[in-house]
């Protein structure tokens, strides 16, 4: 069972954080970063995993953020009922999107998905009946059981981090099985794949739509805990950050994702004091990381596990 | 049990394999030999469904696989390796050959996501076949380490692991012995008859003569798409055309140039 | 002029040769003959340039030439006529010697590139008629003058010919094989790669066998032909049995 | 206003805005034909190309024909600036990463444009007259007819020196075949170094001829790359007829979209066509599949 | 074990995440400011980051409030509201400011708004949308004139002169479309009709399109709201089609450099603002000519390469409000409420501000005074009508 052990240092950690910690600063950070291992983690299966890019996931954040934002606040649909309609909407449309999508590949691929993540900004836009527009709407209600609310930080912190231990646990058993198996190897030669009787069309459309669905709970959580959304915050920006974590953790690995996201979630809090200054110190460290980490923040943690571990495993054998 | 009738696959123009009929029967080794060129590769991507032939029919176990998608054919039987080894080198040795299970296997994402007692036990089946195989085709690696480090024939040991383990009716091996010293072709010449003899059928596109002759019970030559010859090892050695196609013709010119 | 001193190179994990040596003397045609995969290609990619792992010794007139990339030994008067041709498809016939040409524009003369162009169109006299064609367009022996033709313009001393006849109707291949001689009797030194191993030999002076990428015959051209074991390497084990 | 007029207003009007988007495409082909990358600093290339024509010609008050070959150089040396640095050093990177890798540069280079001109938009005056031009009842600038002028010149001087120049021809040679292109003795990392100074070029000149319509602040290059890359897309990566007929198509569609349909969802009518042409030829109006299949992430 | 790694490493990250605090000093008075310095909105937030840098300054170098200095916390939320929400937290529970001052943009403003309410902090915006006060929060103030306000003084100077069909065009940011909003609402009540209604993307090239169908319309007046560069685009575009009606714009339009941007086209555009811009013309009987010649005079002093610009006198205005209530009844978050929201007669920069229970924006439509371009600068078009009487 040893490979329990990671995902049960990282629950351990997770509960303990906030005890450690106390500030609601530093837990609502925090909660950003969930949000954001929620995507990032199910972008990893298509991104590293599938080996599918994807410039418009902040498309289904939008959509699960928008769904469940406007179903509690215009028809006063309990929250969690909401949730899981912005879940059965999102997977909808992912997949009536992926579908004619994936076909395509490489550039042309980022480039429908980046056209189809800004429609759905240019929706969110101009529907202004429905959506209130560029300025956005307020007042969405706070999730709750029962007579608990998670209206604080930390409660809501509890929340999202439970969802991402929830969906590590899921997603790592899936990556250890033959589904896992067959998407690696979708990325690695959709020729070889096919030929060992894996069919890549249906595990590409899938993957897609299990991760568009895992986005909207991601923006559900975000229109429930800031309970304020606007477009802005789902517009090709983000989706390039998403990605951008993604890479910058280590694509071939979902513990990457969450790396990535922990990073570029909390930058820009590092970054405050540089000032104006911030957005070069930003380029500068991305660019640092792409040129001499290419495999990612993990491929680091590899590195040092072969200097350290790997010399000792290896001397009998020599 | 598989059955090749006027096989034609085109590429705007050019007529790879052109009007191709043969049949290979149950349980032999069945060799296609050719020069560069002569569309063997190509024979056998139609053969696998990753490309569609122009004209023809392709029966397998009397079923018309033509049209299939290639992973339908996979599941039917067919398994293949690539000549310059398609494995994976983002998963262990041992996934590599897990995977080869995937077409045997059928727990959905919900249960392997639960980690339902059903696809635990698959998994543990998956894991023991992949091992079974990785042994049987006499690799000594670490299972777990990446095949990334591995030297070229051994990859290519587990690619045949990985091919044997979809319990395929009929295997189709890409130049099996190519960039294989001369020992480790022995090894795997070996390995291609242990195959057919646990009852695999074996088809095999390859370049060394000496493999070739070994150990097939069938020798189709093709040369420019088409068939030139067919048949025993030796007649296929003996027959003239073929020597001529391999060896090449005299050069008149050069004998007496002219000034 | 080339000596080759225990050659070995890798494609990735895959050693393609295992210790080559072997040696072409100015003004000579020599010849690598050997089945399909054997790694004759490899040997003429390495000297080339194209194979970035090597060990070993590539001597060019006496200088070490290995592991200079491509474009640095052409400079040197190497030339590689490669597998397939690789010309420059969407492309004229034109435009395709000019690149041939290409490190000579800086400090050769307008007259004297003309003039090799000229040269090359005296050797194929198809090509001066199609010079305005794309070369994606020519058939495949013209493709393969072309492709020669553009090695030529880069005035090598050494010129390394891949399968020059593959895929060539016969009259194509004689024709082909026409202007090896000829391009010989101008002074230029020849390492030809061919599968067809007779016509090889027959314009070759020296020939090596190649199997699993070492040397396994080697000797005058003359001899190889009728040496058996020649026949062995294409035609594998057991084969002088059945042939005698 | 005759309906007449006002459709051809419309396409007048698409046609200044798609020939900017279609030297932005140019840009992306030529580094994308040489490295296989889609380099997303282009966008930055375009908005460097305003900021140093209005530096150097109201703060230095160079008359603007010299200014312009100045400011073009400039763009270039940040090109292959960032081409030496963060490209040129990598051993065979993946194309994902060499992306990040532009992506980073734009952003950097956009927080350096910050520092250098502050946020405030930047003015340039028109090359010419203001007065429009009216023709059968729609109007036209001068400065429109500069655009598509200077596009023109792109497309000249690139037909020219593609084909007609010998490092030109040798840029197609390392586009279609990297092996064959060194045999010839041709430096290919020399090509690839170059293609991004063109490139800078074509984006600062593109960048220096919208400024008097647009106004340029450091922010500008990143909506100007998308729509950029969607002419690219669109016209079939790679090739350079393909970005001028998309570049000058989105704009039209974006013009009548937004005329005819409605102008909230203008941009979402470009992209819906852009796609429903990805979805019937997937290499896009003039690419070929061949190419798309070689390179691929 | 690499799992466990990358695990740890995951870890040590999440936990020296949390060390971006700063040292606490204790001895001065803070106050905490969120502004968008980065970001599409930067061109707003930086004039307001200087401004309040310049009064922290100012305050200290007269020995601060009651002996204490203050301190001005400025954090970058870079126009993304999930920063602001951090920013906000970050000022809040760590530099245990006592109010705050920002965010520039709505979006911010409304998605913080919660924030200040639930952590009982005074936060006074200087954003525009009204929806901010409006339905009131307790703890939450905004310094702009009303978006309504701008349109209902467009609308009256329109029906002065007999127009009475209007296109309005506008950007779909949430300054255009909160601008678009109010136009809607408010047009019929003042009889006047939208017979065209457009938008475009605020990175937008080319307005030609829309405009081309607001001149087939038959609009006898054009409304454009929007921030720069849109509003240059649209006057130049509008010039360019020969469209002769008068074009107004939004308060957005109050900077000087547009003027330059615009040139020709720009002359006779109408629009509402604040009287910063034409101070130089305000009467000795205005009772904002001291601050505003004041504010405008130190800001040119210490920022000599940028312009004066009214939303750096949202951060003026929003900054002294505080700093009047801390003067008055110390450093204390409650009272400081309650003393901004019985503020009366405050003289700022954006006109005279009377806050009430009911009204946390505290300017009526006074605060603007319609403006246009003459001659290459602003003046205001009550004394252009003069002129023009005088001359008859």
């Amino acid at each position: 069972m040893k490979k329990h052990v990671p995902l049960a240092l990282f629950v351990v950690i997770v509960m303990g954080l906030p005890v450690l910690l106390k500030n609601p600063y530093y837990i609502g950070a925090l909660v950003f970063v969930g949000i954001y291992s929620l995507i990032t983690i199910s972008l990893s299966l298509v991104l590293g995993y599938a080996g599918q890019i994807s410039l418009g996931h902040a498309a289904f954040y939008g959509i699960g953020a928008y769904t469940s934002g406007l179903l509690t606040t215009r028809w006063h649909v309990s929250p969690w009922f909401a949730l899981a309609c912005s879940m059965v909407i999102t997977g909808i449309l992912a997949y009536a999107i992926g579908k004619p999508v994936l076909k395509l590949r490489g550039h042309y691929l980022a480039m429908a998905t980046l056209g189809l993540g800004e429609i759905v900004y240019i929706f969110f836009n101009s529907a202004v009946d429905l959506t209130a527009g560029p300025s956005g709407f307020g007042q969405i209600p706070r999730l709750a059981i029962g007579g608990l609310v998670f209206k604080d930080d930390i409660r809501f912190y509890y929340l999202v981090w439970f969802t991402v231990a929830v969906l590590l646990a899921l997603v790592l058993n899936i990556i250890n099985s033959r589904i896992g198996r067959a998407l690696r190897s979708i990325h690695g030669s959709e020729t070889a794949a096919n030929a060992m009787g894996v069919n890549t069309a249906s595990y590409k459309i899938q993957i897609f739509v299990f991760s568009a669905v895992i986005s909207a709970v991601a923006g559900g959580y975000y229109a429930h805990f800031v309970t304020f959304i606007s477009p802005t915050t789902f517009d090709a920006n983000t989706s390039i950050l998403l990605v951008t974590m993604v890479i910058v953790g280590g694509m071939s690995n979902v513990w990457g994702a969450v790396l990535g996201a922990a990073l570029l979630g909390t930058l820009p809090e590092y970054l405050r004091r540089f000032g104006d200054y911030d957005i070069l110190v930003y380029g500068a460290i991305m660019m640092v990381i792409m040129m001499f980490a290419p495999g990612g923040l993990v491929s680091l943690a590899g590195l040092v596990k072969q200097k350290f571990v790997g010399n000792l495993s290896r001397e009998p054998a020599a | 049990m598989l059955n090749v009738e006027g096989l034609t696959k085109e590429f705007g123009g050019v007529v790879a394999v052109n009007d191709l009929s043969f049949e290979v029967r149950e349980k032999q080794i069945k060799s296609i030999i050719g020069p560069n060129g002569a569309g063997k590769t190509t024979l056998f991507n139609l053969l696998t469904g990753l490309l569609p032939p122009s004209r023809g029919r392709i029966s397998f176990l009397d079923t018309n696989i033509c049209g299939l998608r290639p992973h339908v054919i996979a599941r039917m039987g067919v398994s293949r390796s690539f000549q310059n080894v398609e494995i994976f080198d983002n998963m262990s040795i041992l996934e590599n050959v897990m995977l080869g299970r995937h077409c045997r296997t059928s727990c959905g994402a919900v249960s392997i996501a639960l980690r339902r007692r059903k696809a635990v036990k698959e998994e543990a089946l998956i894991r023991e076949e992949a091992l079974r195989q990785i042994e049987a085709v006499g690799l000594d690696a670490d299972p777990h380490s990446s095949p990334a480090a591995l030297p070229f024939g051994k990859r290519r040991l587990v690619e045949f692991a990985r091919a044997l383990a979809t319990s395929p009716r009929l295997l189709l091996l890409d130049e099996p012995a190519s960039g294989l010293n001369m020992r480790e072709t022995e090894q795997v010449a070996q390995l291609i008859r242990k195959i057919r003899d646990s009852g695999v059928t074996v088809m095999l596109v390859e370049h060394d003569m000496s493999v070739v002759m070994e150990i097939s019970d069938d020798v189709l030559v093709m040369d420019y798409g088409t068939k030139i010859a067919e048949g025993k090892p030796r007649e296929v050695q003996k027959n003239r055309e073929v020597i001529a196609r391999y060896l090449g013709r005299s050069n008149e010119y050069a004998k007496n140039p002219k000034p | 002029m080339l000596r080759i001193q225990n050659l070995k190179s890798y494609y990735g994990r895959l050693q393609a040769l295992r210790g080559i040596s072997l040696h072409v003397g100015k003004g000579e045609i020599v010849t690598l003959i050997g089945a399909n995969g054997a790694g004759k290609s490899t040997i003429l990619n390495t000297v080339a340039g194209l194979v970035s792992q090597s060990e070993g010794k590539i001597l060019l007139d006496g200088k070490d030439i290995r592991g200079l990339p491509a474009e640095k030994i052409v400079k040197r008067g190497v030339a590689l006529v490669p597998e397939g041709r690789q010309l420059f498809a969407p492309m004229t016939v034109a435009d395709n010697l000019a690149l041939g040409a290409y490190l000579r524009h800086r400090n050769g003369s307008k007259a004297e590139l003309e003039q090799d162009a000229e040269m090359v169109f005296g050797l194929f006299p198809v090509l001066k008629e199609r010079r305005k064609q794309l070369a994606g367009t020519l058939s495949g022996g013209e493709q393969q003058m072309l492709a020669i033709g553009r090695a030529l313009m880069s005035r090598p001393c050494l010129l390394l010919l891949d399968e020059p006849s593959m895929g060539l109707a016969p009259k194509m291949a004689d024709e082909i094989f026409r202007t090896i001689v000829r391009l010989k009797q101008q002074g230029v030194t020849i390492l030809l790669v061919e599968q067809n191993a007779r016509m090889a030999l027959e314009v070759a002076e020296q020939g090596y066998v190649i199997e699993t990428g070492q040397v396994v015959v080697q000797g005058p051209s003359a001899d190889l032909l009728r040496n058996h074991d020649v026949e062995r390497a294409y035609l594998g084990k057991g084969y002088e049995k059945v042939w005698e | 206003m005759h309906s007449f007029s006002i459709t051809l207003q419309y396409i007048f009007t698409g046609i200044a805005v798609g020939s900017i988007y279609a030297m932005v495409a140019l840009g992306f082909n030529i580094i994308y034909n040489c490295t296989g990358i889609i380099n997303f600093a282009q966008g930055e290339f375009v908005m460097l190309g305003g900021m140093f024509m209005i530096t150097l010609t109201t703060t230095w008050k160079l008359p603007s024909l010299v200014a312009f070959p100045i400011a073009v150089a400039l763009v270039v040396l940040v090109g292959v600036g960032f081409e030496r640095i963060a490209i040129h050093p990598l051993k065979s990177p993946s194309v994902l990463v060499l992306i990040m890798i532009t992506i980073a540069g734009s952003i950097l280079i956009k927080g350096v444009a910050m520092f250098a001109w502050g946020k405030e938009p930047c003015y340039l005056p028109h090359f010419s007259s203001e007065t429009p031009i009216n023709f059968l009842g729609a109007t036209i600038l001068p400065q429109n007819l500069w655009i598509l002028g200077c596009l023109a010149a792109v497309v000249i001087v690139l037909a020219w020196f593609f084909n007609r120049t010998l490092v030109g021809k040798a840029m197609r040679a390392c586009a279609h075949n990297r092996d064959a292109a060194r045999l010839v003795g041709i430096n290919v990392k020399q090509m690839v170094t170059l293609s991004f100074a063109l490139s800078a070029a074509i984006g600062a000149v593109a960048g220096i001829v919208i400024t008097p319509i647009i106004l340029m602040d450091y922010q500008r290059g990143a909506m100007l790359a998308l729509k950029g890359f969607g002419a690219a897309i669109l016209g079939g990566l790679g090739s350079g007829p393909g970005a001028v007929v998309a570049g000058l198509l989105i704009g039209v569609l974006e013009s009548l979209g937004a005329g005819y349909i409605s102008s909230h969802y203008k941009d979402a009518i470009a992209l819906v066509v852009l796609l429903g042409v990805l979805f019937i030829r997937p290499a896009g109006l003039l690419g070929s599949a061949e190419i798309q299949r070689l390179k691929k992430f | 074990m690499k799992r466990i790694l990358a695990a740890a490493a995951i870890m040590c990250l999440l936990v020296s995440g949390i060390a971006f605090a700063q040292a606490v000093a204790p001895e001065p008075i803070k106050i905490g400011a969120v502004f968008a310095v980065t970001g599409p909105a930067s061109k707003l937030g930086e004039p307001e980051r200087n401004t309040v840098k310049m009064i922290e300054a100012e305050v200290n170098a007269a020995g601060g409030i009651k002996g204490r200095p203050i301190e001005i916390i400025v954090e970058d939320d870079g126009g993304v509201e999930a920063n602001t929400v951090n920013a906000v937290k970050k000022l809040i529970t760590n530099d245990k400011v006592i109010a705050i001052v920002g965010p520039t943009t709505s979006g911010a403003s409304l998605a913080v708004k919660p924030i200040a309410e639930e952590n009982s902090v005074p936060l006074v915006s200087c954003a525009a949308a009204e929806k901010i006060v409006n339905p009131v929060a307790k703890w939450v103030f905004k310094t702009p004139q009303k978006d309504s306000d701008a349109a209902i003084r467009i609308f009256e100077n329109m029906k002065s002169k007999g127009i009475s069909k209007i296109a309005i065009i506008t950007s779909s940011d949430g300054f255009g479309s909160t601008g678009r909003e109010q136009l809607k609402k408010h047009s019929p009540a003042l009889g006047i009709e939208i017979v065209a209604d457009e938008t475009y993307a605020p990175a937008d090239t080319d307005m030609t399109a829309q405009l081309t169908k607001i001149k087939a319309s038959e609009a006898q007046a054009v409304i454009n709201w929007s921030v720069v560069p849109g509003q240059v685009i649209v006057a130049k575009n509008m010039r360019q089609l020969g469209m002769t009606i008068p074009l107004y714009q939004s308060h957005g339009f109050g900077n000087p450099k547009n003027i330059q941007a615009c040139g020709e086209a720009g002359e006779g555009i109408i629009f509402p603002a604040g009287r910063l811009l034409i101070v130089d013309e305000l009467g000795a009987d205005s009772k904002q000519k001291a601050v505003l010649a004041k504010y405008k005079a130190d800001y040119q002093a210490k920022y000599p390469n940028d312009q004066v610009s009214t939303f750096g006198g949202h951060a003026y205005d929003a900054l002294w409000l505080v700093l009047n209530a801390i003067k008055a009844v110390g450093p204390d978050k409650a009272k400081i409420r309650d003393y901004i929201e019985n503020t009366k007669g405050f003289v700022g920069t954006g006109g005279i501000f009377n806050f009430s229970a009911e009204d946390h924006c505290g300017l009526d439509k006074s605060a603007f005074e319609m403006q246009t371009v003459k001659g290459g600068k602003f003046v205001a078009l009550s004394s252009v009508k003069e002129e023009v009487k005088a001359k008859k």
